[in-house]
């Protein structure tokens, strides 16, 4: 639980914000270039001077009034968006500058651990200076870990790593947040990176909190400041049997998801990511095609983007699915509300919860 | 605290420290009580008493500061002449340069400086006597103190200066200068103190009458002073090279009779 | 002479070596403290550190002898708590090198302080290291060329300075003359064999110390490189 | 052209590389984090010292033997992988530094120009410490065009862009290198940035370059380095006609495939891109589908990734397509080499040549 | 007395002025080649430049005064062209207090070089600046407070100085003779009146302009902020 109430004026720019976030999960921060991300951050961190604002992590008053935590004594881990690696300490001391200084009583990762994951065996004598941009991060993002903090704050910690990198490390920081129930908070410009990792989400625009909710539900709503070609819906689902060819199906409102991945366990919990763009609509249940995913879906809703596209609004049972699609083939559909259609998408990606 | 019962704390001006370098270890000889020698300029050490330097005698290179400090009351007794400073003009490069050597100078010449060393003063009463004083033909280079001004000279700067002769003698140097006529400047009153807030004060004045010893007087005159009681005689009651010494030594004859009185 | 120069030279190093200690002690703080002041008085304060330098040694010396005098209130009071006088003293000595070098040790200090990136205290921060700790595992390390070179201008002037340390010292041997005391005596009394001694000692002395040290500094750099 | 043969020795690392580049369009380098590729930009813009090497730009020699010309007589421009912003300068006066001191006879974009199409006008007069992550990211890239250079090298230059921003700026690349034949050396992790504003492509992998060739050809290729579920096509085409919808019609080798663009001009060559994960394989000629792409082709090869994935490969006449299909819809439709079988795909992404 | 403080005044500042020139032109590229050697003499050098801090002054002085007699090489050629002997004139003067000061100045600037951030140097190179360019649009804007420090360093050093400039120029009123020797003289021959104003004067006029610069050099910082 945190919750603060923050004003910080700057020249041309104001940042003023007013939340409450039950931050179990993780939770993460997008908008535009230039709205306060990082600037947010800095403040829950202790990092600005903000007086008549007030903070609370869990039951702690980290400002409030006069009463000030400084930075050192919020126990945060903060990942920064440069880097900001010691230079006069190699590697090894840069990663484990943090562990010396931690709570005694703080749930631990060991450097062994994290250095795994991270791939950084190799750099742990040399100095930072001469790490490659990649390292750099990975290096910064141990760091932070190593700290055993009891809020992660990570500014776009993945920016500069290539995919491989971003596939082992993404499924560790959501194995931390569930293991030591470290709450996350989680800067980034990229939805698949934010629908694979966060659970809920701000959308900030302008110094202010445009939006919040569920990431399921913020990343797959096509309006407003997300509007792009890259809207997506995030589905829960169990698992029901882990089959042949590698592949598991899912009951996602009592309907069949195929998924390519069979680390699974049947029963288990999972969430899954569809692109808006990624499904298409048959209006008869074709069988003859390589497309795994045929859900029988009601078409509830069709929302013109543009004169070039419309979103339409699928449900299951419970949950919804979106789907995008041209107006051009929209009407040669004559797709109407209410019709029932089959949403074909291929076999998707998930994150298990 | 307790070593200081048998160390003899003397301050002294630095031109004369070689000179008293020898006659304090041949105290130290004859008494067994150390002495320890702090130079510095005159004005120096009497800022330094005034502010209370521990120190015992204050052998200054002039009158004026013992006169000071007596009156402040910071000394035991009164001041003491020790010896009489002498000035020369000395070219180097001259073998014998004269009085005229001076009247017709032209260009830079080394002294100290007449405000803060009795040498300095002294040279100025030379120039003075020749109206060469304000002269622009002439070039005063000055020294800080009578130390530098020879320094001018003997690193070859400048081509000559008033220097004191107690210098030329410590360098055995004995031709290329003039030794100037005795009224031609005040003379330089070296004093000699005991210091009010000295914890040995008998062995200061002990020091001072010591130095007042014909004995030690003897080798103040070698060493290129008067002295300031009749001596014997030594090797140098007549100077074995004075360039002019007819002259000289008629006229050191009147004055050191002056002196005496 | 020559046990009078070991004397002179011992203490010369003693008064070096603590001035050198307690300027660092002093100058740390006080660099730090200007260089993220914002305050207004901060050109003044920085000014008055500044301002033994402009002073001829001799005259600061001059004016430090009247305020150490036990006629003046802080010698008074030195004189109280102690029991000896602060000028002509050891004690004295360093008190005056401090206050005449303090300007050598804390201006190259606060440059390199504002010179420092404030992001590393901030993550340092972040990795919960406090004030204190902040500055000794991340300002010192940062900072150690500069913090070399504030630590040898403080050394090396007092150990050049004179005019001060006659001054404050009287010049006593075995207690407050140091070596550029005697070297200066030995020219004043044209003692040319000794002085040349001794400033060949003195230079000697420094450069093979001044080489060392900047060997030493020459480590493997740790300033920002390109990369 | 540009050719070099380069040799850098480093504890632990070694680049070497010898090789030819055309260099008249934009050329991507993509490998591993730690894999050489900044280093190697380093070296071809003169930064780093590498005696016993060579580098020859168009009739220039930059390096051979004892010649060896400065980084600031080779007219490159360079965008740092970590910006480089002059800290004791405005934003308006870093953008304008290489400005003073480019080469007379160059070709100028105008500060204007650039201003606009980064919206960096607002930014002026701020120092640049006061700046926005992204916000300094394009002020550095709007710093290095406006050098007016001959070549254009660009490490990870959009690393910390949201998308907006990145939609702005590639078209604006890609028209850069057309109207002042700029040749353009970029480096990205990203691969639909790469897919986007590449022409041609280096791979590299330990200090060496493993492969190269045309952007098609190499982010097709599912094999090596680039093994994961990334792979995509790249086709050429020609606009056929610009239709209803705000749709366009292309011709590609004969088949028609529409793109949601209409601000195209008949008879205009065009590139798609196309994600192999994004294709679907029919049987049947299914018409009820929202799907409006769909390409009757044969199928040549089909290559086994893992036991979960295969890849088709998919002929058209001339230009192959690249699906990603599981070996379970594989089985099930009993796909064999020699088949005709429709290519399904949603509109597609499309960059105007 | 009046006039000659004002003369010793007005030469000071020449002297003073004419010498930070010379250092800032002699040590920017002294300093910036020592920052950027790699070599083995480097420390050497380095110790070279250092050494005038450990030799009091007047030693220094008398030293350098047998340098510029016309009886030694240097002193020798400075008579051949022009004439003059170098002691007991203002270009002797300037000499010595370069000569004297420049570690001062060389090792600031030195140290801030050596912090600069090479990185920004590779991109002002990409961008089309050639070496010389680089230094006066890059290095100087980015070292300003090192450099401001480094020139009031050279400047309050060869006011404050006195012993060397007391043995080389021979005090000269009009001339060479400096303020610091009239304070020393006043205070040489107890004119206590007179020393107290020179000394006011001095730290009064060091005060005001100490502060206008560091006022001046409170301008909106540019160090490196945390972001
Ligand atoms: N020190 C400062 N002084 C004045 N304005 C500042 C300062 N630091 C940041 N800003 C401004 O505050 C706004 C918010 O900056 P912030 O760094 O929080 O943006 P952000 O959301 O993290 O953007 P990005 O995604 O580009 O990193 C920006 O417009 C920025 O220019
Ligand atoms: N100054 C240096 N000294 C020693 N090794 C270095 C130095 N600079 C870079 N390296 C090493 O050289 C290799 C190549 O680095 P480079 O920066 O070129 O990688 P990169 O491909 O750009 O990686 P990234 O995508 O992470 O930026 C890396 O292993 C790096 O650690
Ligand atoms: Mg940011
Ligand atoms: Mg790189």
């Amino acid at each position: 639980m945190l919750s603060f109430d923050i004003h910080l004026e700057r020249s041309g720019f104001t940042l003023s914000v007013n939340e409450q976030l039950q931050l179990v999960d993780i939770t993460g921060i997008m908008g535009p270039s230039g709205c306060g991300k990082t600037t947010l951050l800095r403040c829950l961190a202790g990092l600005e001077k903000i007086p008549g604002s007030s903070i609370q992590f869990r039951d702690v008053i980290w400002q409030r009034e006069r009463q000030y935590l400084p930075a050192d004594q919020r126990q945060v881990g903060y990942i920064f968006q440069d880097g900001r690696l010691f230079p006069h300490l190699n590697v090894r001391d840069n990663l484990t500058y943090g562990v010396k200084r931690r709570h005694p009583s703080s749930n631990h990762l060991t450097p062994d651990e994290v250095i795994d994951w991270l791939d950084i065996e190799a750099l742990l004598a040399r100095p930072v200076q001469s790490l490659s941009g990649g390292q750099r991060q990975r290096v910064a993002i141990g760091r932070a870990l190593l700290r055993s903090p009891q809020l992660l704050m990570m500014d776009e910690p993945m920016a500069a790593l290539d995919w491989a990198a971003k596939v082992r490390i993404i499924p560790r920081l959501r194995e931390l947040n569930r293991r030591f129930h470290l709450p996350v908070l989680f800067v980034s410009h990229d939805r698949e990176e934010m629908a694979r990792l966060a659970d809920d989400m701000l959308l900030m625009s302008n110094g202010q909190i445009a939006d919040k909710g569920a990431v399921h539900w913020l990343l797959s709503q096509a309006q407003g400041l997300l509007a792009d070609d890259h809207a997506l819906s995030v589905l829960d689902g169990t698992v029901r049997k882990v089959g042949d060819y590698g592949v598991s199906e899912l009951d996602v409102d009592g309907c069949e998801i195929v998924v390519d991945q069979d680390d699974l366990e049947p029963g288990q919990k999972v969430r899954v990511v569809v692109q808006a763009a990624d499904i298409s609509i048959a209006l008869d249940d074709v069988q003859r095609i390589s497309i795994q995913n045929r859900l029988r879906t009601t078409l509830e809703d069709i929302q013109e983007l543009d004169d070039k596209h419309c979103l339409l609004q699928l449900r299951l049972k419970e949950q919804v699915l979106l789907a995008l699609i041209t107006q051009r083939a929209r009407h040669k559909l004559a797709l109407n509300t209410g019709m029932i259609v089959y949403a074909h998408f291929k076999a998707a990606r998930l994150e298990v919860q | 605290q307790t070593v200081s019962a048998d160390v003899l704390r003397v301050a002294v001006a630095s031109n004369f420290r070689p000179v008293v370098q020898e006659l304090a270890d041949s105290f130290s000889r004859q008494t067994g009580h150390r002495v320890t020698l702090s130079s510095a300029s005159s004005g120096v050490l009497y800022n330094q008493i005034v502010h209370g330097a521990p120190f015992d005698v204050f052998l200054s290179a002039d009158s004026e500061r013992p006169a000071m400090l007596e009156k402040e009351g910071k000394l035991v007794g009164k001041p003491q002449t020790y010896a009489y400073g002498r000035l020369v003009f000395w070219q180097p490069l001259n073998a014998k340069p004269d009085y005229q050597t001076i009247t017709e100078w032209r260009g830079r010449i080394a002294i100290a400086n007449p405000e803060t060393a009795p040498y300095g003063l002294a040279a100025k009463q030379v120039l003075e006597h020749f109206h060469l004083w304000g002269d622009s033909r002439i070039q005063l280079l000055q020294g800080a103190n009578i130390q530098q001004a020879w320094q001018f000279v003997a690193t070859g700067n400048v081509r000559a200066g008033f220097v004191a002769l107690a210098q030329l003698r410590a360098d055995k140097i004995d031709s290329g200068y003039l030794l100037l006529r005795d009224e031609l400047y005040t003379p330089i009153r070296q004093d000699a103190a005991v210091i009010a807030g000295s914890k040995n004060q008998p062995l200061a004045e002990q020091f001072v009458r010591f130095l007042l010893d014909n004995a030690q007087q003897a080798f103040i005159q070698d060493a290129g002073y008067y002295p300031v009681r009749d001596v014997q005689p030594t090797r140098d009651a007549q100077p074995v090279v004075e360039p002019n010494a007819g002259s000289e030594s008629k006229i050191e004859s009147t004055y050191t009779q002056v002196y005496k009185g | 002479m020559t046990e009078q120069v070991w004397q002179a030279l011992i203490i010369t190093l003693q008064l070096a070596g603590v001035t050198t200690a307690i300027l660092m002690v002093l100058g740390l703080p006080l660099a730090w403290k200007l260089s993220s002041m914002t305050s207004r008085v901060r050109p003044a304060l920085e000014a008055l550190v500044a301002l033994p330098m402009v002073l001829p040694p001799t005259v600061l010396g001059f004016y430090l002898l009247v305020a150490f005098s036990p006629n003046s209130l802080p010698g008074q009071l030195w004189q109280d708590i102690t029991g000896s006088t602060l000028a002509f003293s050891f004690s004295g000595l360093v008190l005056a090198s401090v206050f005449y070098s303090l300007p050598f040790v804390v201006q190259p200090l606060q440059r390199a302080f504002e010179q420092l990136d404030r992001g590393l205290l901030e993550a340092a921060a972040t990795l919960g290291a406090s004030p204190l700790d902040r500055f000794f595992s991340i300002v010192l390390p940062q900072t150690f060329r500069p913090l070399l070179l504030a630590a040898s201008l403080g050394f090396a002037h007092t150990v050049g300075e004179f005019g001060v340390v006659l001054m404050i010292g009287g010049n006593i041997p075995g207690e407050t003359q140091v070596l550029s005391i005697a070297l200066y005596d030995a020219v004043e009394t044209q003692d040319f064999a000794s002085a040349h001694l001794i400033a060949g000692g003195l230079i000697g002395f420094a450069l093979v110390l001044l080489t060392a040290l900047y060997t030493l500094d020459r480590r493997p750099s740790r300033k920002k490189e390109a990369h």
